[in-house]
């Protein structure tokens, strides 16, 4: 057992499943002997040398292209994306290749890689280093769209999207990387029976039968925050973790709403065209009878991410949450 | 009007006389020159089938590959069997001598797959459409053979147009870097669709590979013997450890860029001309014909293309469209739920109806 | 008066705004010579010269960088993609230049600029050909996105996005390129009185009571299709033609609803995280009570564009969207 | 240890020796270059400041341009006022040099604004973050100013690592074939973040050019007189109609790369100790120290340097966060009715609570 932070537990994680598989290789701007900017690679190269902990030339979407190609001949590329606003070079051969090529080559040529990208805000950055992309990749058939909310998760939820055969996009809460947690790193992961079975599954964080609060990433520290508030205030709030985007273990999700009636979902990107909207629409669907309000969202607004000083008023928080939670009540 | 440069890397005239090259020479006997020209043959062939298949309504479309005869077999017979070829579209000759079934390359035209072939049974990746994505792959399958201690080239092909993609150049920069075993054809046939090289470029693209570290040649494209040896030259230099190289096949596309197309508008029939006397079949031929070579050659060439047209024209009209099941397969290696529930959503949804109906189910439209 | 097919409106309408305003330049990849693989843009190369019809290099960041530095300095560029999925290696400028530029610079910069995409399937195209992206662009903010459903709007809607400050993705639903309508060419659409400020407010294409049809660009014609079908069987479709994407006519359609009660979004892009979730999740939100069936959604799979032979199997069609009322009705 | 190569432009060595080069020459008086030493030092000390404001918390980030002043003020003073500018994220110096208040810059850094100042007023576009995006904005620009018959040149700035985004080489393809009026200036300070010029190219980025169809000249960034004369002669071939040129000022960061980077990890003392010997202000002091500069001329420069000292750390304080309101204001040149209408639900929201409060409205953290 260890007390990490995730970044140190997606470390340990990249670690275990470097030694796993030799043909797992990391390719990402200064993944190399800075340890990324985060340092989520610290000691990596060190380690396994510039072969397996690559230092690409600047140019996103060159290493997403390149890390297809490695894939093609079965090695699995584990690509860094510095933050969540530099991938948008990289989106053709994203949207247009890593997404597409299983289904094109009608399975003969498996893509199994891992774009990690450190998404979200509340660190105070500038512009382009705070944002949310995640529904423009799960609308893109081909993808899987995880993101882990705690340490823990971090930790096993890298090596068994490493470990899987579909190309993962693998969204760090980059606002959450200094959060710490127990680790037990005497188990190997994928030496557990099931696997990366579980990767997909939507977890319960907190279990309440008022209101139902879904969230992913780092948004899920947020919303146990507000549930624990209204536990004072007598409201129960039960918090689902997605873990995973796409797929979208609606299972869980529908038997929390079939108990509470009323969900609230959070994230941070702009709610048009949200994965909020998605959630909303297929719950609403699904439990039309049961549902005693309209699904809420609490989210970033329709605006390119602002200024720093002003993100806390741009980030749903806990009282923004709590707020739409008594909205929900109120019907 | 477009017409030749005169600083190519030429071996054999277009009259069809054979022309010696200070940096190039090429060992090749008669007979081995007329297995090219049986390729060339062939593959004209095969491509003047699938323009007729598509004006049958049997394709949906189809991307003409005439005039670029010489530099795809150059480049495809250059080939080592362990090489790797990332084509884009058009490179339905090395295709041919890369001993994938043309019937399958048409699987793509007519519309019953986005794929149609195993790239790895001859080495030949997919067609890649979008133009560029594929050099970054070649450059990213060689890097993971230098990982793994191959010495294998790959070859990835572009057009002049796609040469000023962002991925293209990319793909020069990580090639450089990686010192990767890639041989980078652009077949420069001076059309990107209706736009001639002058709407493309302010220097020859051959030129662009110094500047990333690495040798850059101009090829007369017409010449598939200066096509061989130029081709054969790189793919050793990749093999050998030295890296990259970026060589610009000159040609011409005789055809339209796609049958939806009509070059008519945008260039003229003398350009045409100009260039039909520089088709790479014919110099050959002039060639074989000066060295005697007998009509039976000629004739055997023909009932081979004639066999493979046969083939070619049973074989398309063969190409099942994709069952409701196919096409929800392989969208992802493992299950994922919502894939499965639209298909059984879907499954169900036709069941009404006795099952999907093809508009196409009857042979064609 | 003339009878004109929806690439000839177009035609038209970019000539008409090319003579109304020198600071229109056109550009994209063979739309010169050519009039574009659609012939959109047939004789304006011959009519306003090389300067102001552009056949750009092959590069579609390029192309749309380039066009946001020209109307940086105050130009009008018009930018044809000439397919939706050729959009993709744009995204990037779309995404962090063209969205964002105004808001970043306080408005000093306005970017007033139209990016034209043929979009959609139907025509039998091989791969990369019929893709549906709009939620890629309506989930950024500083885009404003809009498609024609027919020849009379795509004449006019193009004038008014040229006219409009803001930059506009215009998508060109490519199989009603051949939809032939009478044009009255005769009025100055922006001298009309309205201008522009009827760009972005949706249609009812059809009054009916029963369910609403909810659509745009090439759906709006099956709509309405399958609401005179449905006639037939004694059934009463409202059909609503968004026009805009983003802003999102919400009054219209709530006055629909309001009225039906029950709603069928359709749209040819994937399902999960479509326009249609948005659609859906926000109505429910403002017509919970009203409601009495969920939203439903038609629209294409979750999967990258299939093989052309059984996109009939893929897209909305007439029997897959009377399908899905009668499903509502059932509530 | 990364050292200069020996094939720069110079006319002014690090030991401050005026020195004459065959291609480019610089006819400049002493005083002159005290002026553009002036410049040199008021660029030094306002990024000094700010990595202060950055330590005391005022700043949420600093990019230090130190160690790239000389490049820097010689391209910026060798722009005309009718010239722009389209720079990346570290041009304090031509920032400087056009006459933007060096408050402004600090804005997009403190956090209050994601730009800062106005783009036309002096000819100096927004800092652009998205590595490579601006110069493909410089050359459209450019093609705008050919078309309203402007004799303008565009400057656009990138670094090492930028160089092989593929925007920048798209824009190196554009500018080409539209002949079009931009001076592509590359600081190599031969790191991108961490990574040293050997894992980001195998040749020598000037050399790119000539693949394109334009001159590319390599420098030595660190002489304010090279680069003065060597982007003089660009920005006139480009304003007089002969095209683009890219020049590379070869450099280093003396500084880390931003104020969250930690270069020890990836460089060593020596290679620092090295190149502040080459200092860009060291050697010009030199050269000044020759000519019988007399110290009031330093102490000037410092009462100078002092003043905006004072006038940053007072402005900086000064900076407003943004209202709610002016948060939602510039999403569109136009009203957006959902932008509206989440402006007037937040603004509601934030009643309850008397408005909204800025965790940073009691002056700084
Ligand atoms: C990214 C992208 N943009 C546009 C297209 C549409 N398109 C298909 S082929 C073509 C022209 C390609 O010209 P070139 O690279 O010279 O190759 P050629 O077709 O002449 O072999 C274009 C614009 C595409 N397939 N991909
Ligand atoms: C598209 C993109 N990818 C990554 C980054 C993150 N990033 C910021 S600066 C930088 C290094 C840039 O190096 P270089 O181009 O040499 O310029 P320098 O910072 O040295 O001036 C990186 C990787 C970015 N801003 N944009
Ligand atoms: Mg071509
Ligand atoms: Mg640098």
């Amino acid at each position: 057992m260890a007390t990490l932070t995730m970044a140190k537990a997606i470390n340990m994680g990249l670690r275990n499943a470097m030694k796993r598989d030799e043909k797992v290789v990391l390719m990402g701007e200064d993944i190399g002997k800075l340890g990324g900017v985060f340092r989520v690679t610290d000691g990596l190269q060190a380690e396994f040398g510039d072969m397996r902990v690559v230092d690409p030339p600047l140019a996103e979407s060159g290493i997403v292209g390149t890390a297809v190609g490695m894939a093609m001949r079965g090695w699995r590329p584990v690509v860094e994306i510095q933050f969540d606003g530099f991938v948008y070079p990289a989106f053709d051969q994203i949207v247009s290749q890593v997404a597409k090529h299983h289904y094109r080559s009608a399975g003969k040529t498996t893509l199994s890689m891992v774009i990690r990208i450190p998404f979200g805000g509340g660190i105070g950055a500038i512009e382009h280093h705070s944002e949310s992309p995640e529904a423009l990749f799960t609308h893109t058939a081909g993808l899987r769209v995880i993101s882990p909310a705690n340490p823990v998760d971090a930790y096993e939820m890298i090596q068994q999207a490493i470990a899987h055969p579909d190309p993962i996009i693998f969204l760090e809460p980059k606002r959450r990387y200094w959060d710490k947690a127990e680790i037990d790193d005497s188990v190997d992961v994928m030496n557990k029976a099931e696997g990366y079975s579980r990767l997909f599954d939507a977890r319960v964080a907190r279990e309440g039968s008022d209101v139902t609060l879904v969230a992913y990433g780092p948004m899920v520290k947020t919303c146990l925050e507000a549930a624990a508030a209204a536990e004072g205030e007598g409201l129960s709030l039960e918090v689902i973790d997605l873990r995973s985007l796409t797929p979208f273990d609606i299972d869980t999700v529908v038997k929390s709403v079939t108990k509470t009636g009323r969900m609230v979902v959070v994230h941070e990107a702009p709610q048009f065209g949200g994965v909020g909207a998605e959630i909303a629409a297929r719950i609403t669907e699904k439990c039309f009878w049961t549902m005693q309000a309209p699904v809420l969202r609490v989210s970033g607004m329709y605006m390119p991410y602002p200024a720093a000083r002003v993100e806390h008023a741009y980030l749903p928080d806990l009282d923004r949450i709590l707020d739409s939670v008594d909205k929900a009540m109120e019907y | 009007m477009l017409t030749a440069p005169d600083d190519l890397i030429q071996l054999l005239t277009h009259e069809g006389k054979r022309v010696t090259h200070a940096d190039f020479s090429l060992d090749i006997t008669d007979d081995e020159i007329r297995s090219l020209y049986r390729d060339l043959c062939m593959v004209r062939r095969f491509d003047n089938e699938a323009t007729a298949l598509q004006r049958q309504g049997e394709l949906a479309l189809w991307a003409q590959c005439q005039g670029q005869e010489a530099a795809q077999v150059g480049a495809g017979r250059a080939l080592l069997p362990t090489d790797f070829v990332f084509p884009s579209y058009r490179e339905h000759g090395i295709a041919w001598t890369s001993g994938v079934d043309p019937v399958a390359i048409l699987g793509l035209f007519r519309g019953t797959t986005n794929g149609g072939w195993d790239p790895y049974e001859h080495n030949f990746g997919l067609y890649t459409v979008v133009i560029g994505n594929q050099c970054l792959h070649a450059v990213g399958y060689a890097m993971a053979g230098l990982r793994e201690g191959k010495t294998e080239a790959v070859l990835t092909c572009f057009g002049d147009g796609g040469s000023n993609q962002g991925d293209v150049s990319e793909a020069f920069v990580f090639a450089g870097v990686y010192n990767a075993p890639v041989v980078f054809l652009c077949q420069n046939n001076q059309y990107a669709i209706s736009e001639p090289n002058y709407r493309q470029m302010r220097a020859p693209i051959y030129k662009r590979a110094e500047g990333y570290g690495f040798p850059g040649y101009r090829v007369d494209g017409n010449d598939v013997l200066a096509m061989l040896a130029v081709m054969r030259h790189s793919y050793e230099h990749a093999r050998s450890g030295k890296g990259p190289v970026l060589v610009e096949a000159f040609t011409y596309r005789l055809g339209a860029h796609t049958t939806s197309d009509d070059p008519t508008r945008y260039r003229d029939a003398d350009e045409v001309e100009y260039w039909k006397d520089r088709d790479p079949l014919l110099r050959v031929k002039r060639y074989l014909d000066s060295v005697n070579t007998p009509q039976s050659f000629y004739d055997e060439i023909e009932v081979a293309a004639e066999a493979m047209a046969v083939h070619i024209r049973a074989g398309v009209r063969e190409l099942a469209d994709p069952t409701l099941d196919e096409m929800f397969t392989h969208v992802y290696a493992e299950p994922h739920p919502l894939v499965e529930q639209e298909h059984r959503e879907m499954t169900e949804y036709f069941e009404q109806f006795g099952g999907m109906r093809s508009p196409h189910a009857a042979g064609g439209h």
